[in-house]
């Protein structure tokens, strides 16, 4: 089978403090553990590769189990502080145990399935929902030296086995029975399909750039630096900072976030497609839309924010993977900031949102890109560049939001006083 | 050659699933297992790409389109009416039968002999097959792109007719 | 209905004063304005007390104010609480209360002659809805609001209904909670207490010419007055005291 | 008269659809935001309302029924339980009404807490309503949290006056039941001056937002004859256009002393109703600042009446004023006895709800959640 | 058998499968499922050729696969398209089944 490529070969750090070599090699460690027991046992070369693979995986699913746990305390925490609350604060220091209690709730509540429910189809959605997170999140670089998966065709693979969300997010709606899981999946179908399409035309732009569809790959083209200083990341390109803004909203609206929260939209319809589930398998729901959301901020990050690469040259000394989980952090609170702040847009808002404005300024970056690859490198080429991307971009954007925003100008209303 | 004779049956039977199954979204869902497990076969066939295209057009893009008509419309089951209409059976497998056995005798003569079938050399090159789409095959990239483009088009348009309200 | 006429009316008269709202000047705005306050927010949550003012409750507890009332005492005078009882079962108390969840049951003797004080007295918590009428309307000042809080029981009959040996409080615990209130309270009935004896001290006076066994037994009588004086009302039927000596109000 | 009949024909929406092929869904009554246990039977074609039908009662108390079997003074602590949200303008209200009917007068000072607490408690309102109207409209609860901070403080500042947080129990016939406590006024003061910064926060988080005015303009909108037609008072029916405030048209109690205003806005959407609840709580810190500042010495309660053992001669009134939802009356009759013969109120959460299936036909479900924010109701006063 | 002609027996069956469908059933969108089933089974025939019908090439071509690209580009148009113009016709006439649309038979 030809879908794994080579594994990236670990190459040596160099100058380079101790502290810092052994850090980056850190989530190597389990499997040059396993490969070592595996040499001196001295076992066939396909049970080690499958040991090697194997634990792999269980690293990925074991780090973001753990981040499962810790967001789900930190977004509770951040949105408490955003509105001055304390938040959890009970169990352990900090509340730091609050996952855990969260957890072991789960686990002990009745799991109830409606009498109209397809029982099958209803116990088969929430595993579904957590497969595609999990496939997703193997192949996404962390670090220079792990790539748990490294495809040829990553970014591909990545949007792939994504489209299985939509569909349990349907299975999960319609097993139900129900009439509120039943609108949700409605709304959570047209949203996701919707807002696929600007997700991947604006991955388009960075394909153009470096020329593959290896995850891997990608970071790399963006981790050198400009002028020995500046990073090579994408969203410090014209095109790259309208489609990494375009990617970001379609991130957030493919995560089901607010804005876009309208599939689970709670004041209006309970919990949409996860009314009817309780207990464990409710939980799973939570895991996988969270999961999901570390993938698909991790592909943001991959694709725009130079992965984990270092912002500035002479940082490289800190581990990769440090970066790509900081990163992670950063764009996980900005969705908490505006989740903390904004309101839930009305379906055929959200829609023509999609249409109007994200899919005709995703498809103006895949020329941009065009142009930018064109022009060239070096100060002049890069100067020439913006003089053309820009106008070529902000000029589309500042019509099309002028036509969006044109009924909704609050200066229309005016109020007036009686005596 | 042991996983394609697993997973053909596999195929067989989710395609059947799809077309026999009473409630439209079952069969629907069928359908779209059909069509993935479709997808692995490209995979070990090698055709990586395609079948990473595969899923996600399919999966993602036309059963949830169907399964999401079928939501809208909620069309009633079809046990009753399939078993009512025996003369559409009937009809169904008189008419597909023929074709069955018609294609079948063919492929049986156009089988080429067994070295050359059982060899392997083919990889997709994507960088091969971008130079060859638009190369040789611009016009039909043109034909294609200007028929998505009036899909994405009038798609738009339908939606804005559903959602667009009167203000 | 009437509202239309006085509508045309109202809108006949007014002049067009208009409010300037703020002007649009770039799309998206007002979301970033929205980002900017709740990032406010987030940041001075940290340090301002003013923006953080949850109080975590078992550990620190908010300051009560003195009016704060939720449940209603009984007062007892000096140290034994059942001699001191100022009750006298008057039930108006009992008459006033909205849910009614006062009960009371006047102590008799054996002749069936009022004793004036209550036999039984109690108040269902779970029904108390805290309003402090009966406190209001109390004329013998024997009855307050509590600021006690923690209430909560296992037992949802016994523990919810108050009896005497769980309502009469001490004048102190009074004067604890809400010192200003118990400090009138105190004053006026000390006055009205002196008041009192001056009065039967006049009457003494009076009857001084009177025969000398007569004498005697009123002085006595007197005597007994200043030491219960709240038994001077009648029981079923209470003559109400003028508005300065019976109650000050919760606040005072 | 065209409107009299609109009100009466059932509203109704063609869309063509089978009724087998509609969803029923009923909202409520439990559910995250029909503001307690409201329930609306929604017919819905794909997600567009075709019907809707409030249902209520499951918060049904017999508020009317008790206080008719009770003396005059007990109901007042059961009034506070009927907009919980605003319980001294409710007993303002009773208190008027009883004051009506037994011809009682009230003193200067008592006029003044009045107008003082219940213009808290209209800015009260007013604020916890943006934070449950950003609720319904998803924005996770920021708002409401900012709202209940500040509830908290003038909770506060009626715990020190009333005695209790939310059931006040407050207001006597012929003044209050207690004076204002030393210091209070102070406090109101710091209260009163700082609350301008709150509101600029709080607009500066709301009313600029694109997606706050692309949910809500446009959005639950009726003609104002219609309106009042169906009895609608309060800030929706001023966001209609029509500047009906009954502190302007009776001037109960002292309120033409004040220099405030009736802002009123011109097309009755759900923003304009926002809207308009901002400007108001704007005014109402304009009265609060004034009465603040003139408050006379004297009594808080008129002396000469005796709450406790109060007798009215037989009779009856209508007493009303301008709560925050609106109109809000009460009409007594007394038989001459110690409980009133007939006690009815007219809340104006229950007479604004009339209009809600002709604000809501042919909009998403999701607009239905925000028609239903934008009307402020609170289920105790519907139901009673 | 060869693997090849596991896979042309695989395209027929799922071409006659899809074809069933597309004669029996009533419902528009069925008659969709039916027809995704068929262009399958063309894609199917595509791959297998092009897998295994070259062998011994020099210079394996790309055409196989390209058809198949089209393919999947178009039948996603069609299913679009085809689905665009069901729910259409539902929203004049109230249903999918195409029983039921007989208002120009005569």
């Amino acid at each position: 089978m030809n879908l794994l490529a080579d594994q990236a070969g670990v190459t040596q750090a160099v100058d380079a403090p101790a502290i810092w070599t052994t850090l980056e090699a850190l989530p190597q460690l389990p499997n040059r553990l396993v490969g070592w027991i595996g040499f001196q046992m001295n076992i066939p070369e396909w049970l080690a590769t499958l040991l090697g693979l194997l634990v792999s995986a269980a690293v990925v699913v074991g780090v973001f189990l753990t981040c499962f746990a810790l967001v789900s305390l930190v977004e509770r925490k951040t949105l408490a502080r955003i509105q001055n609350r304390y938040g959890p604060n009970r169990v352990g220091p900090f509340g730091l145990f609050q996952p855990v209690a969260d957890g072991i709730k789960m686990l002990t509540k009745e799991d109830i399935v409606p009498y109209k429910a397809e029982k099958l189809l209803h116990l088969i959605a929430p595993i579904m929902i957590v497969i595609p997170a999990v496939l997703a999140l193997g192949v996404l670089p962390y670090g220079k030296e792990w790539v748990p998966v490294n495809l040829e065709l990553g970014l591909l693979f990545f949007f792939a086995v994504g489209a299985m969300t939509e569909l349990s997010v349907f299975i999960a709606g319609w097993a139900s029975g129900s009439k509120f899981p039943m609108l949700g999946s409605l709304r959570a179908i047209s949203q996701m399909v919707s807002y696929e399409l600007p997700l991947l035309i604006s991955a388009m732009g960075v394909i153009m750039m470096t020329g593959s569809m290896s995850l891997p790959a990608i970071v790399e083209h963006q981790s050198q630096y400009n002028f020995g200083v500046l990073s090579n990341w994408n969203i410090f390109t014209p095109w790259g900072l309208v489609g990494g803004i375009v990617f970001f909203i379609a991130c957030i609206a493919e995560a089901n976030r607010c804005p876009f929260d309208l599939p689970e939209g709670e004041s209006e319809i309970v919990a949409g497609h996860m009314t009817e589930y309780s207990g464990f398998k409710y939980a799973l729901f939570f895991m996988g839309e969270y999961l999901g959301l570390f993938a698909i901020s991790g592909l943001f990050i991959t694709l725009f924010l130079g992965g984990w690469s270092a912002p500035i040259a002479g940082l490289e000394f800190v581990p990769t993977w440090l970066w790509f989980f900081g990163k992670l952090v950063c764009v996980i609170m900005t969705m908490l900031w505006i989740r903390g702040t904004w309101m839930r847009v009305r379906m055929d808002q959200l829609m023509r949102f999609c249409w109007l404005f994200l899919i005709p300024l995703s498809l103006l970056t895949i020329p941009a890109a065009g142009i930018w690859k064109f022009c060239g490198e070096g100060f002049l080429a890069g100067l020439l560049g913006w003089g053309v991307t820009v106008p070529f971009l902000i000029v589309p954007y500042i019509i099309i939001t002028v036509i969006l925003n044109r009924r909704l100008a609050p200066a229309t209303r005016q109020y007036h006083f009686a005596e | 050659m042991i996983a394609l004779s697993i997973l053909i049956p596999l195929i067989v039977l989710a395609a059947l699933g799809a077309i026999w199954k009473a409630r439209p979204v079952h069969s629907a869902l069928f359908l779209a297992l059909s069509l993935s497990l479709v997808a692995v076969l490209y995979l070990i066939l090698g055709a990586d790409f395609l079948g990473l295209i595969q899923f996600s057009v399919y999966v993602g893009a036309v059963a949830v389109l169907i399964v999401f008509s079928l939501l809208i419309t909620r069309p009633s089951d079809e046990t009753k009416e399939i078993a009512r209409r025996p003369q559409s059976m009937l009809a169904g497998l008189l008419c597909s039968v023929p074709v069955l056995a018609v294609l079948v005798y063919a492929v049986s003569f156009s089988t080429p002999t067994e070295e050359v079938a059982a060899a392997d050399t083919a990889k997709i090159e994507l960088a091969e097959l971008g130079k060859t789409l638009f190369t040789t095959h611009a016009p039909a990239v043109m034909a294609v792109a200007v028929m998505l483009t009036a899909v994405m088009i009038g798609a738009a348009l339908f939606a804005r007719d559903i959602n667009e309200r009167e203000s | 209905m009437e509202s239309s006429a006085n509508t045309e009316s109202a809108t006949a008269s007014k002049p067009p004063a208009k409010q300037k709202r703020q002007a649009w000047i770039l799309p998206g705005l007002g979301l970033y304005q929205g980002l900017v306050v709740t990032a406010k927010n987030f940041i001075q949550s940290y340090y301002k007390k003013d923006r953080l003012t949850t109080v975590q409750y078992p550990e620190e507890r908010a300051p009560i104010s003195p009016n704060f009332r939720n449940f209603p005492f009984l007062v007892h005078d000096g140290d034994d609480a059942d001699a001191g009882l100022r009750c006298t079962a008057c039930t108006i108390c009992e008459k006033s209360c909205p849910p009614q969840c006062i009960y009371i049951v006047l102590e008799r003797d054996e002749n069936g002659k009022s004793n004036k004080r209550p036999k039984v007295f109690e108040i269902d918590l779970s029904v108390c809805m805290n309003c402090g009428i009966c406190a209001e309307v109390c004329p013998f000042d024997s009855i307050y609001m509590d600021s006690e809080f923690e209430l909560s029981k296992g037992d949802r009959f016994g523990g919810m209904l108050y009896g005497l040996d769980r309502l009469v409080k001490s004048t102190e615990y009074h004067a604890k909670i809400r010192p200003e209130q118990a400090a009138a309270v105190a004053a006026s009935r000390k006055a009205a207490a002196e008041k009192k004896e001056a009065a039967a001290k006049a009457k003494a006076e009076r009857l001084k010419k009177k025969a000398e066994e007569e004498r005697l037994k009123k002085e006595q009588e007197a005597k007994e007055a200043a030491e219960a004086p709240a038994d001077e009302a009648p029981a079923e039927t209470p003559d109400v005291p003028a508005q300065d000596d019976t109650k000050k109000g919760d606040s005072e | 008269m065209s409107v009299k009949e609109n009100i009466l024909s059932k509203p109704t929406l063609e869309t063509g659809a089978d009724e087998d092929q509609l969803l029923r869904v009923s909202l409520g009554p439990q559910h995250p935001s029909t503001h307690g246990v409201f329930r609306m039977n929604v017919m819905l074609d794909g997600e567009t309302v075709v019907s809707l039908k409030p249902v209520f009662g499951y918060l049904h108390r017999n508020h009317e029924k008790i206080a008719e079997n009770i003396p005059y003074l007990g109901s007042m602590p059961y009034t506070d339980r009927l907009d919980y949200l605003c319980p001294l303008t409710n007993n303002h209200a009773y208190a008027l009404a009883v004051e009506k009917l037994a011809g009682i007068e009230v003193p200067e000072r008592a006029e003044y807490i009045r107008i003082i607490t219940s213009e808290l408690t209209r800015v009260m309102n007013h604020t916890v309503f943006m934070g449950f109207f950003l609720g319904d409209l998803g924005a996770w609860g920021s708002a409401l949290m900012y709202a209940f901070r500040e509830r908290e403080k003038l909770f506060d500042l009626f715990e020190e006056l009333t005695g209790a947080r939310m059931m006040t129990n407050y207001m006597r016939f012929g003044g209050c039941r207690n004076d204002l406590p030393a210091g209070w006024i102070e406090k109101a003061k710091t209260f009163v001056d700082g609350y301008d910064a709150f509101l600029d926060e709080m607009e500066s988080l709301i009313t600029g937002n694109e997606i706050l005015l692309a949910r809500t303009q446009n959005i639950g909108q009726v003609s104002k004859e219609l309106m009042v037609n169906a009895g609608i008072t309060g800030p929706m029916l001023r966001a209609a256009g029509v500047a009906y405030d009954v502190r302007k048209v009776d001037s109960y109690g002292i309120y033409d002393r004040f220099d405030f205003k009736v802002p009123y806005g011109e097309k009755g959407d759900c923003y304009d109703r926002m809207m308009i609840r901002f400007l108001e709580m704007r005014e109402s810190l304009k009265i609060l600042k004034q009465a603040i500042a003139d408050i006379p010495e004297g009594d808080y309660v008129n002396p000469k009446i005796k709450s406790a053992k109060f007798k009215a001669k037989p009779g009856e009134a209508y007493a009303r004023i301008e709560g925050p939802k609106g109109e809000l009356g009460f009409h007594l009759i007394s038989d001459g006895g110690v409980n009133p013969y007939r006690y009815h109120v007219r809340p104006p959460s229950f007479v604004n709800l009339t209009l809600i299936e002709d604000m809501c036909l042919g909009l998403d479900l999701a607009d239905v959640v925000v028609i239903l924010g934008s009307v402020d109701i609170v289920l105790g006063e519907v139901d009673r | 058998m060869t693997p090849l002609a596991l896979l042309l027996t695989l395209s027929c069956v799922l071409f006659t499968l899809g074809l069933f469908a597309v004669l029996t059933r009533r419902n528009a969108i069925l008659i969709l499922v039916g027809i995704e089933l068929m262009l399958n089974a063309a894609n199917i025939n595509f791959i297998a050729f092009w897998r295994f019908g070259q062998a011994g090439a020099e210079a394996p071509d790309m055409i196989g696969p390209m058809f198949v690209l089209f393919s999947i580009a178009i039948a996603a148009a069609e299913a679009a398209v085809g689905l665009a113009i069901i729910l259409m016709v539902f929203r004049h006439t109230r249903s999918t089944d195409l029983n039921r649309l007989d208002s120009l038979h005569g």
